[in-house]
């Protein structure tokens, strides 16, 4: 197995190189291409650390949404770049401060018990219980369903502050040419499929609510940027409505079963698996909108309106 | 040499940098960056503390939190993008207005 | 027997509990507002008389509610605060009286007198108080509620008088938190106890028991006016005549005063106090603020300013009958209080109607204001014979008795610094009656015409002085204060009286 | 365990802000009666909750059925009631002064983003799982982002972007706390947590000091601070007291929770604590005074008073702590409500006399007397003059260092308090000036139902002085004996 | 190691020879739109015949297929991208 070892090895300096190499870029947008690279290279090293799922998610929402993003607050921005740096001791002072807090992370580290103490028999043991067979999604959408309903809350929040912070209309986006076009009106309808199987999938094999949220999420992107669809003010209502519909259907389901006898976010053993794949249908699309309007940016305005400036 | 191990401390290593360029760096977008990686940097310890040996099934509840920790970072940065893309509006509009 | 127990608290919200009515009155409701201070001064008193008649009969009332743990808000109208309570109670009357009239067209009543009643009720609940915690409450809430009046001419020299005031009352205010929380920490109480509480802790630890009254005194010295913490006294003179006449005559030196009273009596104890040896140095402060304040006075030419140096002096006289731990002192010193009381504010009222009527201010133009405002200064002269002593007024009585504890107690020199204070006084206060009355107004008078103020400023001053002259003659009477000292001290002491 | 009307009301006071903020956000015209009814019910599940565990005890809710370590719990114990019921009043009185918001843009989104931060709060307050906090501290610090940057100018834009990455580098490294506490005990639960951490291992050291500057990052102490003054000086009146009264609570909760649950701090930590807690109110303070513009003023009195906390934890050293953190909660309490009431009093007074430049405030003609009486009860309070609240908590304070004979820290809050005074008498100054006045000078004007909320609130801080003895009583219930025996080297 | 083993090394060995020379392509050549021909052609063919070699490897039918299918996407993505690289250099933009 010293094949697999040597590889780890090159993979864990490759990322530790790319990590370096983005933050010491002096270009911006090559800092944003490593960027990408070094997510995809994470996924890789949780492929390789036996976390299928987390490589997924890595992939599509840390390198491929993250991606997206930065791409497109670089071109907004217009890589406009504040020259001033900071002081050399200040570097050699706050270099040393992150060497110490680094190594005594690793003194702890390496003083921590190998493969230690888990809750892998205490899942193992309740699956059955839990409606789905995937460890992983019965971890997110039964045993700890309260956290990932507070991280969509996140993800709701994000998009309220985003649409509450921008403002102003922009400048449109360059035109992506026919191929595209053509391109588009193939693979975007294969990756809805994608999407919809990676959701499916996650009651029994790696997969999930926001890994396949993140892939529709990425179709909605391509859409926007070869404008097929330009979100207009009247479809506000609509969006309002999109982003908030996982969070509200995962709380009133949490709620609901709260009533009687059993404790909230306690599913009935028989409609476990109905009441799971419900929350994370809607939850993925949740995501994929929420996703889509955070590349977006901004509250469509009506475009006539002036916005006056801020005194 | 167990591979949780070189990406355990790959991933130290990943968080060290970060923390080291996001209070040195000025540029926001390269701060954001900077903060990214140090989240990448500590998921890296939750995955490691959930790795078994081969054979047995890795624990399974690290592998929620990590998956909701990039969530949770993505809608940070997105947030954290908006406010610079409004900042640099706002200057541009300043500069020239 | 405790039959309306919450009497105290009753007495305490005629002023407390009429304060914010008077700050939501807008300013042209003066006639309302004047109804309800003058309804709420005349409840007051007549809260206080029947207080008074109960407590002599033996009753101690006491309402108390614990605020933290093992430290409760408590008020106990015992003989002591009676009769802090009746000073303050009908000096209040009076000085409403003429605050109304002094303040006939000024600016921000509404909010003058609602602090004005918020210190009353501040001076009550110091009188009131059954431990040092609740003491303490009512001592900051003093500070709070003064400082607002001080600067109430929101000019910038009395922005500047009320910063130099608002620091030395804070610091006193923070020293007396600081000793009453070691004083909490160490004897596990801070109730006033006749014979204190001090008692096995100065057996223990001597040297920290000194410290903490040391911290005590100095807290509490700042508001009694004692000399190193005194210099803010004449600075609060450029407040408006009534707030330095009921509050720097009256209220906020009396409180520094009756603390020290209770922090001696009914927390350490006077023996224990004696035994301990902290009385002597509190005697050296007390002469030292005497004779210092009389000669600064003589040199002082605004009549305010020597008027306040006086009271420092005065004030000290209280702090000397505590000092000397005999009984007969302690009546001199109580007797003090209420008299020199009365005596100061019937001046500090003299002295108000003389600005505002005549626009006199300093000393040197009082030629001729006798035949002038005869009235006022009829009551200036009677308060200032009384001051120095003469014998049928109120003064003499507090002097003798003073005298008499000093000598009782072996303290043969403090005769001598009586009489020579009374010798001080008598050099800066004889000169003012001088020129009042034997000398002509040469030239034009300061102000043009009759002097214009009307009944409502002449009437309290004589109303004082009469007082004063009432409590000297009869001082023997069944409620007079004299009376009533005899009747604390008998209770403080637990020895046959002289 | 259904309860009280059959509800379980430790979720609701969860799920019931954040269903309130979807529906503001669903209809932005109805935003505010929406919220406003939202915030009530909320407070209500609180008071509810708080009759329970006065009842019945401690109260643990295993969320799904699971149990601890599997599953997350949710607890609700003295500590964390009295902070959900701090916050729910608080919120209310604050939500009520938020309806006066003029700009459209504002109140649209005002409601959503408060009641994010209310299910952040709530969430925190009742969260018994170390991972489910940091979930819950993100909530929180997207939704103060939001409300910092509400306003819209380029100052406001540039302090939130500065809190907001003040606030992700603390979360990540609490993120790694987390992760080397499963990494060593496969748990995260803090009540299972509590039993098994073992004396003094390297393990607990890291994730102490982790926890400890990621939250002294988010609530600003000492030297970390430097994002609050920018940050709630330049937010909207409401936004800045929802900022500097609640939001400043979260994480010091969680410091003390962790103190609690985990391991009991040494002495060389508490002492450490205590000077950064000492050099906050001193910078803090001195900060202030020279502070030209009223907002700033507060915000970096709220630099000072997250110091006084950190010295009220720290009065009695390590053996002390088992006591020390009452006086903490006390002060924290009389903060929300003095420092919630400060904020709303200097909005309103920037709104009636146009700007709040303090050397200037005097010359204005028009004086909001309700508003500066306000500002001057919550100053008191915030002073720890007695009868209010901050004396009360002084008060312990200064009577545990004094028995444990740390004198040190007894003269380090008097020299804070005279500070304050100073900074606090600037302002007041202003306010009963008048020889510099231009123009005829009003009488009683300025006064507005807007003044109510703040003058509610000071009421609030100077009544809770008075029954101190209950509220700490209450505190008492449930809480665990201080963690673990076990001293960190 | 049997037959099928030892082709599919072979396989994969070969590949990462294309994909080596795609890069170095890259490096050396001096204008986008060259450097644009090396990466699709040379890495097309490398990824053809590592996904040969895999599928050969995996033995199953089915892994073949799921190959075949990402090397066909593959191949779609990078035609796409190259076309959208080109189309930007030819109207002036990218650097």
């Amino acid at each position: 197995m010293d094949a697999m070892l040597v590889f780890d090895v090159a993979l864990a300096l490759a990322l530790v190189g790319l990590a370096w190499a983005v933050l010491a870029a002096e270009d911006l947008f090559a800092a944003v291409v490593l960027f990408i690279v070094f997510g995809l290279m994470t996924a890789l090293a949780w492929v390789r650390l036996a976390a299928p799922d987390v490589a997924l998610a890595e992939a599509a929402i840390g390198a491929g949404v993250t991606g997206a993003l930065l791409l497109a607050t670089l071109r907004r921005i217009g890589g406009a770049e504040s020259a001033e740096t900071t002081p050399r001791p200040v570097l050699i002072g706050v270099g040393a401060l992150a060497a110490a807090v680094t190594s005594g992370l690793g003194a702890a580290f390496l003083a921590a018990p190998a493969q230690g103490p888990g809750l892998e028999a205490a899942i193992a043991a309740n699956l059955a219980a839990s409606g789905v067979e995937h460890p992983v999604t019965a971890v997110l959408l039964n045993y700890r369903a309260y956290d990932t309903l507070m991280e969509v809350v996140v993800l709701f929040a994000a998009v309220v502050a985003v649409w509450s912070v921008a403002q102003a209309p922009e400048p449109a986006t360059p035109l992506l040419g026919p191929l595209h076009a053509g391109f588009a009106r193939v693979a975007l309808p294969a990756a809805v499929v994608v999407g919809a199987y990676l959701l499916w999938a996650g009651a029994t094999m790696p997969g999930g609510a926001f890994q396949g949220g993140a892939v529709l999420g990425a179709v909605a992107i391509l859409a926007l940027l070869a404008r097929d669809y330009v979100p207009a003010p009247a479809h506000r209502a609509w969006a309002r409505g999109a982003f908030l519909a996982g969070t509200a259907v995962f709380a009133l389901v949490a709620a609901g079963v709260g009533f009687g006898p059993r404790m909230a976010f306690e599913y009935p053993p028989a409609l476990a698996k109905p009441l799971i794949l419900l929350i994370e249908a809607v939850v993925t699309l949740s995501i994929a909108a929420t996703l889509a309007a955070l590349f977006f940016g901004r509250e469509p305005e009506p475009l006539g309106v002036e916005v006056e400036a801020r005194k | 040499m167990s591979p949780d191990l070189i990406y355990g401390l790959a991933g130290l290593a990943v968080f060290g940098i970060g923390f080291f360029r996001a209070l040195t760096l000025a540029a926001p977008l390269r701060r954001v960056l900077a903060l990214k990686l140090c989240a990448v940097g500590a998921s890296f310890l939750l995955i490691v503390a959930a790795y078994r040996q081969p054979p047995v099934t890795a624990d399974a509840v690290p592998h929620a939190l990590v998956i909701t920790g990039i969530v949770v970072m993505v809608s940070a940065m997105a947030v954290a993008l908006a406010l610079i893309h409004r900042i640099a509006v706002l200057e541009r509009e300043r500069s020239d207005g | 027997m405790t039959e309306v127990v919450l009497l105290p608290l009753f007495i305490l919200l005629t002023s407390l509990g009429v304060a914010p009515l008077i700050f939501a009155l807008p300013e042209r409701a003066a006639k309302l507002r004047t109804a309800i201070n003058l309804t709420a001064a005349a409840a007051k008193v007549a809260l206080v008389a029947w207080l008074s008649w109960k407590v002599s009969q033996g009753v101690i009332y006491e309402v108390q509610f614990e605020m933290l743990p093992g430290l409760a808000f408590k008020l106990q109208a015992d003989p002591l605060a009676v009769l802090f309570i009746a000073l303050s109670a009908v000096l209040w009357l009076i000085t409403t009286v003429y605050a109304v009239g002094y303040l006939e067209k000024g600016p921000h009543r509404s909010r003058f007198f609602g602090f004005f009643s918020l210190c009353v009720a501040a001076t009550v609940g110091i009188a009131m108080a059954g431990n040092l915690f609740t003491f303490l409450i009512f001592y900051e809430l003093l500070t709070l509620a003064t400082y607002p009046l001080v600067i109430h001419r929101g000019t910038a020299e009395a922005l500047r008088a009320g910063r130099i005031y608002l620091i030395y009352t804070l610091c006193g205010g923070l020293a007396l938190l600081l000793g009453t929380l070691w004083l909490y920490v160490m004897a596990g109480t801070t109730d006033f106890v006749p014979r204190g509480v001090m008692a096995e802790v100065v057996a223990e630890t001597p040297v920290q028991a000194q410290l903490l009254f040391l911290v005590l005194i100095a807290g509490l010295g700042v508001k009694a006016a004692l000399v190193p913490f005194h210099a803010w006294l004449p600075i609060a003179m450029v407040a408006p005549a009534p707030v330095s006449a009921l509050l720097h005559a009256v209220a906020v030196v009396k409180a520094g005063a009756f603390g020290i009273m209770r922090v001696v009596y009914e927390v350490f104890g006077i023996d224990v106090a004696q035994g301990l040896g902290v009385t002597t140095p509190l005697l050296a402060f007390a002469a030292v603020t005497i004779l210092y304040g009389s000669v600064r006075a003589l040199m002082e030419d605004d009549l305010k300013k020597r008027l306040a140096f006086s009271t420092v002096s005065q004030v000290s006289y209280i702090t000397l009958g505590v000092a000397l731990a005999s009984p007969i002192a302690a009546i001199g010193a109580l007797a003090h209080l209420t008299h020199q009381g009365l005596m100061k504010i019937t001046m500090f009222l003299a002295a108000g109607n003389l600005a505002e009527g005549l626009g006199v201010k300093k000393v040197s133009q009082l030629d001729g204001t006798g035949r002038q405002m005869p009235g006022t200064m009829l009551a200036f002269t009677l308060a200032v014979l009384a001051m120095i002593g003469l014998p049928p007024l109120a003064g003499f009585v507090s002097k003798w008795y003073l005298a008499s504890g000093g000598l009782g107690s072996g303290q043969g020199w403090v005769i001598a610094l009586l009489i020579g204070s009374s010798l001080l006084n008598a050099l800066y206060f004889l000169p003012i009656v001088h020129r009042a009355w034997f000398r002509d107004a040469d030239g034009a008078p300061a102000v043009p015409g009759r002097p214009r103020i009307g009944w409502l400023l002449t009437a309290p001053p004589i109303a004082t002085a009469t007082l004063v002259v009432v409590a000297g003659v009869f001082a023997n009477a069944p409620f007079s204060p004299l009376e009533w000292t005899r009747f604390i001290v008998a209770r403080e002491y637990l020895e046959p009286l002289p | 365990m259904a309860d009280l009307a059959g509800i379980d009301w430790a979720v609701a006071a969860v799920l019931l802000p954040l269903i309130g903020a979807m529906a503001c956000f669903a209809v932005p015209r109805a935003a505010a009666t929406i919220g406003l009814a939202a915030v009530a019910v909320t407070g209500a599940a609180a008071l509810a909750l708080g009759l329970q565990v006065a009842a019945e005890g401690a109260l643990t809710v295993p969320l799904g059925g699971w149990g601890a370590p599997l599953g997350i719990d949710l607890r609700a114990d003295g500590l964390s009631v009295v902070m959900l019921v701090m916050t729910a009043g608080v919120g209310l009185l604050v939500s009520l002064s938020a309806l006066g918001e003029r700009d459209a843009r504002r109140r649209r989104y005002f409601w959503p983003l408060w009641l994010l931060l209310l299910t952040g709060l709530n969430g925190v307050y009742l969260s018994g799982d170390l991972f489910n906090l940091y979930v819950m501290i993100e909530v929180i610090s997207i939704a103060a982002i939001g409300l910092t940057v509400l306003r819209g100018n380029l100052a406001a834009l540039k302090a939130g972007l500065e809190y907001l990455f003040a606030s992700m580098v603390g979360a990540i490294l609490f993120l790694l706390a987390v992760g080397l506490v499963y990494l060593n005990y496969g748990r995260l639960d803090l009540s299972g947590l509590a039993g098994i951490a073992g004396a003094g291992d390297a393990v607990l050291a890291a994730v102490l000091a982790l926890t400890l500057v990621g939250m002294a990052l988010k609530t600003a102490l000492f030297p970390l601070h430097y994002w609050l003054p920018a940050a709630h000086a330049g937010a909207t009146a409401p936004a800045s007291a929802l900022l500097s009264a609640l939001v400043v609570k979260a994480s010091l909760y969680i410091v003390l929770r962790l103190f609690q649950y985990l391991v009991a701090p040494s002495e060389v930590m508490v002492t450490l604590i205590g000077a950064l807690g000492a050099t906050a109110m001193l910078w803090g303070g001195i900060q202030a005074l020279r502070a030209p513009r009223l907002k700033l003023l507060v915000a970096w009195s709220t630099v000072a008073q997250v110091g006084l906390i950190f010295v009220a934890f720290a009065r009695a050293g390590a053996d002390g702590t088992a006591e020390s953190w009452k006086a903490a909660a006390l002060i924290m309490l009389a903060h929300a409500l003095a420092k919630a009431a400060m904020f709303l009093a200097a909005g309103r007074i920037k709104d009636e006399v146009g700007h709040d430049e303090i050397a200037r405030l005097d010359r204005s003609p028009i004086r909001p007397t309700l508003a500066q009486f306000t500002f001057a009860l919550a100053a008191i309070s915030l002073i720890g003059l007695p009868p209010t609240a901050g004396f009360a908590g002084k008060w312990m304070l200064m009577e545990g260092a004094i028995a444990a004979g740390y004198w040190h820290w007894v003269v380090v809050t008097l020299v804070g308090t005279l500070l304050s005074v100073a900074v606090f008498s600037r302002v007041l100054a202003g306010f009963l000036r008048f020889d510099r006045v231009r123009g005829p000078l009003g009488e009683h004007q300025g006064w507005a139902l807007a003044d109510a909320p703040p003058l509610v609130l000071a009421l609030g801080a100077l009544g809770l002085g008075l029954i101190a003895v209950q509220v700490l009583a209450f505190l008492e219930i449930g809480a665990p004996l201080g963690g673990t025996t076990g001293v960190w080297p | 190691m049997t037959g099928i083993e030892m082709l599919s090394l072979a396989l994969m060995a070969l590949g990462c020879l294309f994909f080596v020379a795609g890069t170095v392509g890259m490096l050396r050549f001096p204008d986008a739109v060259s450097r644009l021909h090396a990466l699709t052609k040379a890495d097309g063919l490398g990824l053809v015949l590592i996904a040969a070699g895999a599928a050969l490897a995996a033995g199953s039918a089915g892994w073949a297929l799921r190959l075949a299918l990402i090397c066909g996407l593959v191949a779609l993505a990078g035609a796409l991208g190259a076309h959208l690289i080109a189309r930007l250099v030819r109207t002036g933009g990218g650097r």
